[in-house]
């Protein structure tokens, strides 16, 4: 195991370049899942919370690297090694993928500092895992869904059929059926693993939500990444209502689209990594898992649009009674 | 009559017999020119070409490196193989994807469910993976000679099949198990007894080898010894290069088709194994995809051959590894997909002009002949 | 032994035989096929009250999934004609749907996006050309590199432009401007009630007639309407003929003084222009983006479905209608609809298995088939619904149920795949 | 031909010092021929003499390396066939170039359709002009018949319809009777002195000497490339002509003494065979060979004698008994009925008898997989099967440059020596020939003749099927006549002629 010595100056004006001056701070290497940096998705939240450390922080430098397609775990492996022999530390791996990866370079490098989002199985001194509670806050939207719907039936469209995945989908009609016992709610899957092409499929999505629409139900969340598209855009030609995922897509989506999106399920990756950053600027990175819950914020609803104003009282309740631990939210559909 | 066309299948099937220096020439001459085209694109974006290509071969000698290209050229070589005998029979087995991956699914439930000594453990995940494989490619066998369906169309289909009851067999329910605090999931990892220790082949990295990197060369050897040498591969052949005149020869044309087409199952069952015994010891949701593609491409850019098929292996697995150094220097790693496909294309353009080539440079000898008035030969002579 | 001997015997029948089916496909025919279905459809909706079986929905979804399936289609039938196997249509689809949601955003058009991903298309056809037709390459070599390359490409190119975009990135592109789908006027209403009532086939009807009169896209009637123009040219022109000609019998072609070499790029450029506007299709119209990856595999159904439909228009068309229509299904209801299509899987068995026993006395064949009709037929009344996983590969399982249903008459271009170089006729 | 018109003074076509090279081969080498217009002109030769070549390069398939060709007195350059269309000249090759899949009506109109606003083939025009010329000079073509169905001779005659169509007025014919019947070749001379007698010129290529003595008005002798003499079929023998082409004395199939046994080597009984649409391709056939006995079958192609063959091979389900020797082999597979000692020389020796891309000492193990000097139980015996290749080329005379050349490297001649050769070696009791000497020339025919009365009087069986009457008569020591899957006659080969197995064959006549 080698350390920061080996390493191989990285070229200077780094792709997009350090904003701060201050050039006195870490620097830090990013790993990115299959997608990276602009996928308005999750590998764009944690790219979003890179950016915001590096104008405040001051970083030295950053690094970002992407997963390939079907790669094999030694790529990933590579890389996080690649940034640990470059110097950078602390590293930020984005995505449960990473878990095998992290926690053997970790252990090659015991002086960097790790942080893993989305997984809590690679345990270390030096790692630290960024987990959500992705299943509360999609109670959350689950319930304004299901306050929201006219026709007593809501929708979840699923990217890929994945155990995470799935716990937006078990939150989601946990929370639906916490407001209305009877609701009906639709769910489905655009592709099956290792097909991850549910999650770049707007054509799928959209017929998908057509179905949903076509078979009653007026509001739909989805958790399908790319896909999302397809969906808000079958939702506007029907007038009914969507549900965004992972960042406030009222915000992020194409212009035309957001105001059909009443809400979003938001998951502050960028908070986390931006949070993590800071302690190990600090010095103070704190290993294990940082659960970002709805008790901690890490997981929320968006009110832009001002579509769930009126039920937000009902909401900030179930959300309240979430974070006392008086409603017990599934993470698992099954 | 239909017309001789000769010596194009052979190129394709890789029994060019180029002589001497031409046959280093046309790959030399190819990988100069994909290096020209990507050289282009990198001008293009401003990256310069030269150091782009210095970086990756700096960094692709690098001891850990090495280990990666060979592991990676371990799995890149079964999944070629696969596809090769198939193509050797003109089968075109597009379903090794779905086959290695279901077989690499339930041989991991199985290996992941048993404890038994050492050997044997590791040689029941094999069988049952080369068994899974084989079975799957029967379908598309059965439905080919049974029912006369494109085994082209069928095997698109299957892969998409083998997708969906892969998920629903990697479920709690079934074969998965729970791993808390992850967001995967997957077989329950196989034991200690099962699993393929590394090798120390490369000195200066702590990396190893797969040890599974002799299944493939024993594979290999198989594969040429079985094709070339015995009767079974003559009859292969055969019906590959002609099926009318296999069937008047006595070949039972639909026996070869299930028997090609459960080989190249089989071997595509192996194809998750170096990396399912040798580093994940468990299948799930993040295994490596789309080998099968990778396969056919390296089969080809190999021309079937089991030595040119190695060579292919290596350079894909080669130009993959390097791709990971391009971007920690802000260089598109896309570039190395784009020389991957530059590559197999001018590799056999280059093969092409070569021979083409040598037949003018025939013809010239044959002028040159008749001009000093030796006299000639009556019968196509050509060598 | 017996067995063995009979199998090779048939084999042979197959291979040497292949009688040009004698049965000739009219307008009567397909329209009485085409009805039967339609009643068979509205039957299966009316028994297990599976409404989006017929539903405008459905219809409307089966259009457009199948149309850039059916363009990957129509790419390949044009390649292969010519006697050019075109395995790297994906490879150019994808450089349809980088180039349609680039030529959208940068000329601020759809139809600028359109021609962009033709001209996108066509790019790798003309590649697949030179190597295959000058270069004398093998086509499936080409193909598969082609395909690499498809995707290489765009990820480069989508670096460089849609990275640098608002609301892009490395592996998407900006929201592009779309086209407005269009309705026929006026027939949308009363058609929605009249399918509202449930009624036996007349519901049905309507429900289908809506979904193919409203909310359809421009691009998507020019993409329908390229089929019968595809059968125009290629079977009623003398272009036609001389590039069926090349795909049958190349030196016959050129003892004839037709340019072999000239016909077969034409062929092969239009194959990766129909290719791209497949993949224009997917970026600009089916979604209104480009998503890396966002063919999913489309091009290698698209030659699925020309093989299927026989490498003729038609039964392209059919294949990708069919595969649109059981994706769209899937996709839409799918425990509900695929369910319901056992039952219907059943009755066409159980139909087949008659045909066989009375008009063509495969005694043991109709064995198989009946018991094929009753297991379904059991799976279907066992059941509720079909495990979720599973309703995804409808459209794959029914394909493979069709074809090996279909008593198999299939039948390449003689000389597909068949590399040729001027002058070598013998 | 009786009715020549007088030649006016400018020659149809003239070739002068004509030379082409392939890799290893020079086909023609300073060739010079003279055509006069209205001639019928033949052009003899040799295997491999090049003529196909000469005839390729006038109409512009292939060019010359050196070399002039005038055509009516001009001196053209042709790029490609179009252009030597324009200036009338058509060619029926030597192998077919048909598409099977087009219909007859899409063949002939390929390259020159007539159409209706530029783009649009006008069918109704076409239809009616090939159906004119069709009745014009009696070619019975039916336009919209699709050529796979279509018979050899139909074939040939759509070949004919295609140059006609095109208004040539000079018709090169590339050994248009190679697969004719004698009826058929005499309807095609009718047809070309038709054709003359409107002023076209025909150079006509045929190895079949008599007929060109019977039809040409000038014969050019080609060999190993050039010309070897010009001559007046009037001024010499078919045995003259012959010996021109080869220097050797013309062969001759006949078989003297017969050596037939009464050992019955095969028996077939109410052999049938279904095409897939239930028609009877071969209906009720049965006959006994015996060891030391040919038994020919004579019939118009396409009268089942095909599928006969590949039943008895087993490639092809039939109902009825065979048995081999005591043994009913029925139900057998092609590989055991092999190893039982039935040797096969395939019709289509391209598509049945080799692997075009294959070294010739594969090609011997094909069809003798199971058996040494080839096998050593599942493993391939390289050396043996090395070893018995060169014997085989060594006792054949195939002329090649090594057994590890590519079978298509083999000219068609050799290779069927090479097929022979294989076929022999494996001491068949039983052989099936079919057409053994098809496109061969006078040599390897003669030599193939001697192997199969070699073999004849060892002992063997021998099916021979063959579209050369003379072959047929010559080496039969029985003969039997098949028409639409049925043996209609039986004949005494020692005392038919062409003309009546001739007619016979096409239902005609009666045989004896
Ligand atoms: N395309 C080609 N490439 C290479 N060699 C060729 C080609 N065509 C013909 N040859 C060679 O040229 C010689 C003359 O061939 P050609 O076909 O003209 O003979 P031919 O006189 O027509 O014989 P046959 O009577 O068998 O038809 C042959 O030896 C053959 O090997
Ligand atoms: N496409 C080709 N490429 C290379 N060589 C060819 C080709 N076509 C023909 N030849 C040459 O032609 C010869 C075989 O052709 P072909 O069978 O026409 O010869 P041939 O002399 O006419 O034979 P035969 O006398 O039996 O009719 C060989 O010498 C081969 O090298
Ligand atoms: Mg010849
Ligand atoms: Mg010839």
């Amino acid at each position: 195991g080698g350390s920061d010595d080996s390493a191989t100056t990285a070229s200077p004006g780094a792709g997009t370049g350090s904003a701060a001056p201050a050039a006195t701070g870490p620097k830090v290497g990013l790993a990115y899942d299959i997608g990276g940096r602009g996928d308005q998705s999750f590998n764009d939240a944690a790219a979003a919370g890179l950016d915001k450390a590096k104008a405040e922080l001051g970083l030295a430098d950053t690094k970002e690297l992407e997963a390939g397609n079907g790669e094999t775990e030694a790529a990933k492996e590579e890389r996080l090694r690649l940034l640990a022999q470059g110097g950078f530390n602390p590293i930020i791996a984005v995505g449960f993928a990473y878990s095998g990866p992290v926690k053997k370079v970790a252990t090659e490098f015991p002086d960097v500092k790790f942080a893993i989002v989305d997984d809590e199985a690679a345990q270390g001194p030096n790692i630290s895992n960024l987990v959500f509670a992705e299943h509360e806050g999609s109670f959350l939207v689950g319930a304004a869904a299901a306050l929201k719907s006219e026709k007593n039936h809501v929708a979840f469209v699923g990217g890929v059929r994945t155990p995470l995945i799935d716990k937006f989908q078990a939150g989601f009609t946990a929370g639906a059926k916490a407001v209305k016992p009877d609701i009906k709610v639709d769910a489905d899957y655009l592709s099956e693993p290792p097909d991850f092409s549910g999650f770049n499929d707007p054509a799928k999505g959209k017929t998908m939500a057509e179905g949903m629409l076509d078979g009653g139900a007026d509001v739909i969340y989805h958790a399908a990444g790319g896909s999302g598209g397809g969906v808000f855009e079958a939702v506007k030609a029907a007038n009914a209502k969507a549900i965004g995922v992972d960042s406030d897509q009222a915000k992020t989506a194409a212009p035309e689209l957001q105001s059909v999106i009443m809400t979003s399920m938001i998951k502050k990756v960028d908070v986390a990594v931006f949070e993590f950053l800071k302690a190990a600027a600090a010095g103070s990175a704190k290993a294990g898992p940082t659960v970002y819950d709805l008790k901690a914020g890490g997981v929320d609803y968006s009110t832009t649009g001002g579509q769930v104003d009126d039920i937000k009282a009902k909401l900030d309740e179930y959300k309240q009674k979430i974070s006392a631990g008086e409603i017990t939210v599934p993470a698992k559909t099954s | 009559m239909k017309p001789a066309e000769s010596s194009f299948a052979d190129r394709l099937l890789g029994r060019v017999r180029l002589s001497g220096l031409l046959s280093l020439a046309a790959p030399v001459v190819a990988i100069l020119f994909a290096a020209l085209i990507t050289s282009i694109v990198l001008l293009a974006t401003g990256a310069p070409p030269l150091d782009t290509l210095a970086i990756m071969g700096e960094y692709g000698v690098q001891p850990r490196s090495i280990v990666l290209t060979l592991n990676d050229a371990t799995t890149f070589y079964l999944a070629a193989i696969a596809v090769a005998i198939g193509f050797r029979m003109n089968l075109f087995n597009i379903g090794v994807d779905g086959q290695y991956r279901l077989a690499a699914l339930i041989a991991a439930a199985v290996g992941g469910a048993v404890v038994l000594p050492g050997p044997l453990h590791i040689v029941l995940v094999i069988l049952v993976a080369m068994l899974v494989g084989a079975g799957w490619a029967s379908i598309a066998a059965l439905l080919k000679v049974k029912r006369g369906v494109s085994e082209v169309i069928s095997t698109i289909m299957l892969n998409a099949v083998a997708t969906a009851l892969g998920s629903w067999l990697l479920n709690r329910e079934r074969l998965a198990v729970e791993v808390s605090g992850s967001n995967n999931i997957g077989t329950e990892p196989i034991a200690e007894s099962g699993r393929v220790p590394g090798l120390a082949l490369i000195p200066g990295t702590e990396s190893k080898v797969f040890g599974l990197i002799f299944l493939a060369i024993a594979v290999g050897i198989g594969y040429h010894v079985l094709l070339n040498r015995t009767r079974f591969g003559f009859d292969l052949r055969a019906t590959g290069r002609s099926e009318t005149a296999a069937v008047a020869s006595g070949v039972s044309v639909k026996k070869m088709i299930v028997m090609a087409m459960l080989l190249s199952g089989a071997a595509a069952g192996l194809i998750g194994m170096p990396q399912l015994l040798g580093a994940s010891y468990s299948y799930s949701l993040d295994f490596p995809t789309g080998l099968g593609f990778t396969g056919i491409a390296i089969a080809l850019l190999g021309r079937n051959h089991p030595v040119g098929i190695a060579f292919g292996a290596l350079l894909w697995a080669f130009l993959g590894t390097s791709a990971g150094i391009l971007q920690l220097h802000d260089i598109a790693p896309e570039i190395v997909q784009i020389m991957q496909g530059t590559i197999v294309l001018s590799v056999i353009i280059a093969y092409e002009l070569v021979h083409r080539y040598q037949i003018a440079a025939e013809q010239r000898r044959v002028s040159k002949e008749l001009a000093s008035g030796t006299p000639p030969q009556a019968e196509g002579a050509s060598a | 032994m017996t067995e063995e001997r009979d199998t090779t015997a048939e084999m042979r029948v197959e291979q040497v035989e292949r009688v040009p089916s004698k049965f000739r496909f009219t307008w009567k025919v397909l329209l009485l096929a085409l009805g039967a279905l339609v009643l068979l459809l509205s039957f299966t909706r009316f028994v297990t009250g599976a409404v989006d079986l017929t539903s405008a929905g459905a219809i409307n979804a089966t259009v457009a999934l199948a149309v850039p399936i059916g363009l990957a289609g129509l790419g390949g039938l044009w390649s292969e004609r010519a006697g050019v196997v075109n395995i790297g249509l994906e490879g150019m689809m994808i450089l349809g749907t980088w180039g349609g949601a680039w030529g959208a955003i940068q000329f601020g058009s759809p139809w600028a996006g359109v021609l962009v991903g033709l001209l996108g298309g066509a790019f790798g056809g003309l590649l697949h050309a030179v190597a295959t037709v000058s270069f004398g390459v093998d086509h499936i070599i080409s193909g598969v590199a082609i395909n690499i390359l498809g995707l290489g490409i765009t990820q480069f190119l989508s670096k460089v432009t849609f990275a640098e975009m608002k609301g892009g990135g490395d592996t998407q592109s900006p929201p592009v401007p779309k086209l407005d789908p269009v309705s026929i006027p006026g027939i949308g209403e009363p058609l929605k009630s009249l399918e509202e009532q449930r009624w036996f086939l007349l519901s049905d009807l309507a429900g289908i007639l809506r979904g193919l009169t409203t909310n359809v896209s421009l691009v998507t009637v020019l993409a329908i309407l390229l089929v019968p123009l595809t059968f125009y040219v290629l079977w009623r022109t003398a272009f036609g003929l001389r590039l069926r000609s090349c795909g049958e019998r190349p030196v016959a072609a050129e003892s004839l003084g037709v340019n072999v070499y000239t016909y077969k790029y034409v062929a092969v450029v239009v194959s990766g222009a129909l290719a791209g506007l497949g993949g224009a299709f997917l970026s600009l119209v089916a979604s209104s983006a480009y998503r890396e990856g966002q063919t999913a595999g489309r091009g290698f159904i698209g030659l699925a479905a020309m093989i299927f439909g026989n490498w003729r228009p038609g039964g392209l068309a059919a294949g990708a209608g069919l595969f649109g229509y059981t994706d769209a299904l899937q996709l839409r209801r799918g425990g509900e609809s695929v369910h319901a299509l056992l039952l219907l899987v059943a009755v066409l068995l159980a139909g087949v298995a008659v045909y066989q026993l009375v008009k063509q006395s495969r005694t043991q064949a109709a064995v198989f088939t009946g018991a094929g009709a009753v297991i379904v037929f059991a799976l279907f009344a066992l059941t509720d619904s079909i495990p979720a996983q599973f309703t995804s590969v409808t459209p794959h399982i029914t394909t493979l149920l069709v074809l090996s249903l279909a008593a198999q008459r299939l039948r390449p271009p003689a000389a597909d795949g068949v590399p040729y170089r001027k002058g070598q006729a013998k | 031909m009786e009715e020549a018109v007088i030649s006016t003074s400018t020659p149809a076509v003239e070739l002068e010092g004509i030379t082409k090279r392939f890799p290893g081969v020079v086909a023609n080498r300073d060739i010079s021929l003279s055509v006069q217009q209205g001639h019928v002109h033949a052009i003899v030769g040799e295997n491999g003499a090049g003529k196909s070549t000469l005839m390729k390069i006038l109409y512009g398939m292939q060019r010359p390396d050196e070399g002039e060709i005038r055509v009516n007195g001009t001196a053209v350059g042709f790029r490609s066939p179009a252009d030597a269309i324009g200036v009338g000249i058509g060619m029926v090759h030597q192998h077919f170039m048909l598409a099977d899949n087009l219909t007859v009506l899409e063949n002939v109109i390929l390259g020159s359709e007539p159409r209706r606003a530029g783009v649009a083939i006008d069918f109704g025009t076409a239809r009616r002009r090939i159906r004119q010329i069709s009745d014009t000079y009696g070619l019975g073509i039916d336009p919209d018949a699709v050529v796979e169905d279509l018979g050899v001779g139909a074939r040939q005659r759509v070949e004919i319809l295609k140059v006609l169509y095109r208004g040539a007025r000079i018709l090169i014919l590339d050994e248009p009777t190679a697969v004719l019947v004698p009826q058929e070749v005499e309807e095609l001379f009718g047809n070309l002195r038709e054709l003359v007698r409107e002023g076209l010129t025909i150079i006509f290529i045929s190895h079949k000497l008599d007929e060109v003595l019977s039809v040409a008005d000038a014969i050019t002798v080609i060999r190993r490339g050039t010309t070897v003499a010009s001559v007046d079929p009037g001024d010499v023998t078919a045995r003259q002509l012959a010996e021109l082409m080869v220097g050797s004395e013309l062969p001759s199939p006949e078989t003297r003494e017969s050596t037939v046994t009464d050992v019955v080597a095969l028996s077939v009984r109410d052999l049938s065979v279904h095409s897939a649409d239930e028609r009877c391709i071969v209906d009720g056939v049965s006959f006994d060979i015996r060891k030391g006995e040919v038994l020919g079958i004579a019939g118009v192609e396409g009268n089942g004698q095909a599928e006969l063959v590949e039943a008895i091979m087993g490639m092809r389900a039939a109902e009825g008994e065979i048995r081999l020797g005591e043994e009913d082999i029925s139900a057998w597979t092609t590989l055991r009925r092999r190893e039982a000692g039935i040797g096969y020389i395939p019709e289509d020796r391209h598509r049945h008898g080799l692997l075009l891309e294959a070294p010739l000492w594969e090609n011997r193990i094909l069809g003798h997989q199971t058996r040494r000097p080839n096998v050593k139980g599942p493993w391939i015996d390289r050396a043996g099967a090395r070893e018995d290749t060169r014997r085989i080329v060594d006792q054949y005379d195939v002329r090649t440059p090594g057994i590890d050349v590519d079978a298509a490297a083999l000219s068609g001649g050799n290779q069927q020596k090479l097929i022979v050769g294989r076929e022999m070696s494996g001491d068949p009791v039983f052989l099936i020939a079919s057409h053994p000497t098809r496109g061969v020339d006078v040599g390897a025919q003669a030599a193939i003749w001697d192997h199969l009365r070699a073999a004849r009087a060892a002992g063997l069986a021998v099916l021979l099927i063959s579209a050369d009457l003379d072959e047929l008569i010559g080496l039969s020591d029985t003969l039997k006549v098949i028409l639409r899957g049925r043996i209609v006659a039986d004949v005494d080969p020692r005392d038919v002629t062409p003309e009546r197995l001739g007619s016979a064959m096409t239902g005609a006549g009666e045989a004896a």
